[in-house]
């Protein structure tokens, strides 16, 4: 950990349940009591996000996506807060919470549509109280607080109902910290006490910013400057984001309003499929970070301290080469949108001028068929 | 209804909108107890509450963003925009999500959103309270952009973009909003264009603030002799072009009058459309009258810098020469 | 005070070296040593910027003016705060500073072109280091951070020299904190350490909204969640915005990086003169801070304390009296501009289409004369 | 220069700007250490150092508005928007500020912002990162709006732009950022449209990425023994309109190619411009080929939705037919 120490300054203030070393440590304000099958449970989530994760990195290798956005080294951040939530609570997700979604029943084939490119998105965030991902970076903490202003609407808060109360988790980066809209979005939460968590995932990079770029203050400061609480916690740690995050919701849910985790974690991958990271910074950094893996940790817990056998991790194994067999048989088999669906849904009421459009052009289609014919 | 003021029957829509349907609510800078700069919600705060009609912090985006976030969770926002010239930091919100969450989703969400925009000039304002942005959002596929030019069409039309499950940007002609008037029974429909006055020889197309300016300048062609057909577009977009065209057919002869400047500006795809679609009818090219390729110039100097009967007749005129 | 301190809690954190009832008090962060002169040019400035404030009113009312947006009960912060800037420094008001135009020697009738409509502001911000009047808000927040970036790369911060080193004053409202813009300046500000000091008068309503629709903490409380400290001030003690904004200002000049100051104040008069806060606001309310106003206090302190006669007071009449003569006959006296110069100046270089534009609207404003002829 | 691509040619550009002015300096997001994600800024901050080319915090309206106040401190900030679909953030200071500016302060100020924007798809890219927001920028009086289609255009007209008083958004085609060219020794007048080859059955106007297309639909004309003439705008704002009118009055035929949505397009004021002033000359309507009135599509769906080959001989043939 020394070297770890050196290239993240120890965070006196950063929750944490489960050391890199797999150790299990109390916090005096996040007592957490959690099965061990619930912790094996969580190992699996971790694994198969991953899994899926890396079958994707490598179906865009492969030139069956057109971009990918790896969460390598983000999942015990994701996981830890996607398992907070209740069925009732809706999340606003960036474009990289794929194991936020993992958590929220979302088939990976459903995120890979608009990696592919054989559609935008396309999912009904209802169906799974998961938005769309969002790309334009900040906007979706906008929607999660009106998504809130809703949820309060409906008297859904503070009842005392666990099957009516509902909370809001809002994803963002650190990059998206100096964004217009996520400070607009802390002003309305704060201003209406809205049941929104705000969750940043601190990755220490915005594509090759730096997050010094951003901001000189650690990010969870900014809340307080708002008037609500933020707290900083070990994102590698995936008992750490669901303690914290379980009680940020727990406490929105409640009326007690907003509260904004920073989860201290790392973007081992390249910022996308795209990007070329030695550009601007060191292979020594990402080692570091190695070091403090969030499934290893895990792992060795499970291993050292409940003693779970081999045939648990392979049964995981096999899990995961079923998973990733699903995600590369299922991305293939993703359909290409037929040409005339690009005048589909662009209204819910089609006008008259763009159904015009579009019949000009399947006849402008019909007429190369017909030399072909 | 009596004759009532164009303020007045926008402010009897949205009290209609909010008594026909739970979900509509009203947001925005200070459309609650003071009921708007322009009272255009007057007194809907004290009828519906603060839940239904609430005064939100000042930020345009956060205005738009929070409502998109409304939709979602079911409601049907109508956001006012204090004035034309402010919507600029909800543009993003406004071109980027509200235009596309539903083609984003594949057609599952719908984005039933009013954003409300008195604009135009007229009312000698200081900067960016006179602007005409409409271009910028007709040009913006995914969304739907009209304006009221009489009390009416402002009843009507509000309730209709209200009830629409598209977004509707709706424009308000804030120079009219005191001009009384009739109010109909019943609605057109609301992406249909209106020929409000007829005549032979040559066709003007206004659509907000300029319809009574249009209306007056043929009035004025008529001692002149001219027989003009004024049509009122009330739907920017979708643009009813038939109904256009069809003017042009009889009369030969277009010009098309905005606020906002000339270049850019809806009268260009007009002009573009009929000079395609009635080809062989045009006696003389489409001509445009609008403010001129400035920024809005200072009050004292609206009265150059706005279209005026007489620039409008001008238009017509050349048009005629042809 | 007592109805006072019921309006408006005690802020126990709220710096204020001269109280409503013209007592002179200490605080230990910012001794100030003035010189009775120098507060009574101090009192000079408050009344005569308030009676420009008047004047324009009354313009306004004669038809002379469009629109004003009057300063009155803020004088003391805006005074304040205009004579601690030094030559160099540069300053972005709103457009609602007239005190501090008046500080930096702008004659009030450059600032009446725009709400005259003669033009659209028209003064080059160096010549009196007062920038254009922002209507946008928040807007100019930014350019007080981008001009700040400016001096830091013109090598005029740190240097210790006085006739060199220099800070930028952005001010802003209590509305305005909400905007996306004023929290991004705070980001730029912060990361970059700029020698920016942000001044934001809380008069307690934007428009109709009270302070509570934007933030249910005080706004100074900002700040420290950008990483930069923030203090507030009694914006009516003219004492008090010196002293806090003159050592904002020297942190900055001197490389110390940006401050925010809330000034605690109230707008007296209707938000612009098209407004009616009837309709939002108890006149008691007014009443109540009429008690805490910035210019009475420092009379009572004149009289009492320093006992000055009431010649000098006769005589800030007698001046006042002849601004306000210079301020009514200067505006009857502007001139409206020439149709043709809407044409002017949209571009440094004209365009070959707008000069056509203008060519065919000259004559066509000729077809009418020669009509007239 | 031997054959660079276009790239190449605008990192070039920027290095000479740099070098030419002091006052020049580069801001954006990765626009440092990465060099842009097109790599366009690669190795100028190495050069220049981080007080001249450095990244900024991640929020456009900061990046523009900081630009601004940079500018009324004495210097020539030219800002990178990393994709089309992210200048809006910063829309709200691009019109209300960077185009109004000068004219606020009767032109004491000037604002020689350049602001460059990769833009336009047909690179498989998500959603936002392929759109063509020109249209906004040409319709907001006070901003010039430049497109180059290749790397001798892109070398001049960026250092051109900057060196413009004028606040300038320039508009890159990144899917032809990678297509060699010679460079000439000496630019062309910035708003001056080009004749790229000459023609006599009909003429087909296009800027940045199209006019390669437009150029490939010309040839495949010929085998047709069609004689197309092809225009590359340049200037989208002010637009070169006498270049294209004296195309036109040779050939009697207008093609407009854009990628941007069709309706309330450039091609829309180019048409409103040709049939008024060539309107004796013209013996088929303006045609316009563009994107259609959607949202840019997924990426598995953009060639069928971007103006190609076909579409524009299609067009071209109709025209032909009048
Ligand atoms: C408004 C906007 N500007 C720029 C971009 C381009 N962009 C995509 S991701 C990214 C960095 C985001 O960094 P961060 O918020 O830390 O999230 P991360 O990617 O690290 O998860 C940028 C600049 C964008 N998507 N949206
Ligand atoms: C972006 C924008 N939105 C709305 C307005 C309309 N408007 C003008 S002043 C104002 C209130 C400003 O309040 P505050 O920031 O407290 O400043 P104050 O007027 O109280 O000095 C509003 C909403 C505007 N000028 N700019
Ligand atoms: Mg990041
Ligand atoms: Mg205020």
């Amino acid at each position: 950990m020394s070297e770890a120490l050196h290239a993240v300054p120890p965070e006196p203030d950063m929750v944490q349940l489960l050391t890199p070393e797999g150790v299990r440590v109390e916090h005096p304000d996040y007592p957490l009591d959690i099965t061990d099958d619930e912790i094996k449970s969580l190992y699996r989530d971790l694994v198969l996000v991953r899994r899926i994760d890396t079958e994707a990195i490598a179906l865009q290798r492969q030139g069956e996506l057109g971009l990918w956005a790896s969460c390598l080294g983000q999942e015990g951040a994701q996981v830890g807060a996607g398992r907070a939530l209740r069925p009732h609570d809706m999340s606003f997700p960036t474009y990289r919470e794929h194991g936020v979604a993992w958590c929220q029943d979302v088939d990976p084939l459903v995120l890979l549509g608009m990696f592919r490119g054989t559609n935008l998105g396309g999912w009904d965030p209802a169906d799974n109280n998961f938005n769309l991902y969002t790309i334009v970076i900040g906007a979706q903490t906008l929607h999660a607080a009106g998504y809130a202003m809703g949820v309060v609407r409906d008297g859904a808060v503070g009842t005392g109902d666990p099957n009516r109360d509902t909370a809001v988790l809002a994803f963002f980066g650190d990059g998206a910290s100096s964004q217009g809209d996520v400070n607009e979005s802390f002003v309305w939460a704060a201003a209406d006490n809205l049941p929104v968590v705000y969750f940043c995932q601190n990755n220490q990079w915005a594509i090759s910013a730096p997050v010094t770029t951003q901001s000189r203050v650690p990010i969870y400061h900014r809340a307080s400057g708002f008037g609500f609480p933020g707290i900083r916690i070990d994102g590698n740690d995936v008992l750490a984001s669901l303690a914290v995050t379980r009680k940020a919701l727990d406490n929105a849910r409640n009326g007690q309003g907003p509260t904004l985790i920073e989860a201290f974690t790392y973007r081992m991958n390249p910022h996308t499929t795209s990007d070329d990271p030695t550009r601007y910074r060191l292979a020594a950094e990402t080692e570091t970070w190695k070091l403090k893996d969030p499934i290893e940790r895990v792992r060795a817990y499970l291993t050292r301290e409940v003693g779970v056998d081999a045939e648990f991790f392979a049964s995981i194994e096999r899990e995961s080469e079923a998973m990733a067999e699903h995600v590369r048989s299922g991305c293939r088999a993703l359909p290409d949108p037929e040409p005339l669906s690009v005048f589909e849904h662009v209204h819910a009421e089609m006008t008259d001028e763009l159904r015009e459009q579009r019949d000009a052009f399947a006849t402008y289609l019909q007429s190369f068929e017909e030399v072909g014919a | 209804m009596s004759p009532v003021m164009m303020a007045k029957a926008l402010n009897e829509g949205l009290r209609k909108a909010l008594e026909d349907d739970p979900k509509v609510i009203i947001m925005g800078e200070d459309v609650g107890k003071l009921g708007g700069v322009f009272r255009i919600t007057d007194g809907l705060q004290k009828d519906f509450g603060e839940a239904r009609v609430f005064d939100t912090p000042l930020a345009e985006s956060g205005i738009i963003g929070t409502a998109v976030g409304l939709a979602i969770r079911g409601y049907r926002p109508v956001c006012e925009i204090q004035f034309d010239g402010f919507v600029y930091p909800g543009f993003d919100q406004i071109v980027s999500q509200v235009a596309k969450i539903h083609n984003r989703s594949n057609g599952k969400i719908k984005m039933p959103i009013t954003i409300r925009i008195p604009y135009g000039g007229g009312i000698g304002a200081v900067e960016h309270h006179s602007e005409s942005p409409e271009a910028y959002f007709a040009h913006t596929a995914g969304l739907k952009v009209v304006s009221c030019s009489n009390p009416s069409d402002a009843y009507w039309m509000i309730q209709q973009s209200i009830r629409s499950d598209d977004p509707v940007i709706f424009f308000e002609p804030k120079r009219r909003y005191w001009v009384k008037g009739e109010v109909a029974d019943r609605p057109a429909p609301l992406h249909q264009a209106r020929v409000v006055r007829p005549g032979r020889d040559a066709t003007v197309v206004a659509y907000g603030p300029m319809v009574a300016t249009a209306l007056e300048a043929a009035g004025a062609a008529e001692d002149d002799g001219h027989d003009i057909e004024v049509i009122d577009l009330r739907s920017i977009s979708p643009m009813d072009t038939a109904t256009v065209v069809a003017s042009v057919e009889r009369t030969g002869r277009l010009v098309v009058v905005h606020e906002a400047s000339v270049s850019h500006g809806v009268g260009a795809e007009l002009a573009a459309r009929v000079q395609e679609k009635a080809f062989y009818s045009l006696e003389a090219p489409v001509l445009r009258v609008g403010g001129f390729d400035t920024p809005y110039p200072a009050s004292r100097l609206e009265e150059e810098w706005l279209p005026t009967v007489d620039r409008i007749l001008d238009a017509v005129d050349r048009s005629l020469e042809y």
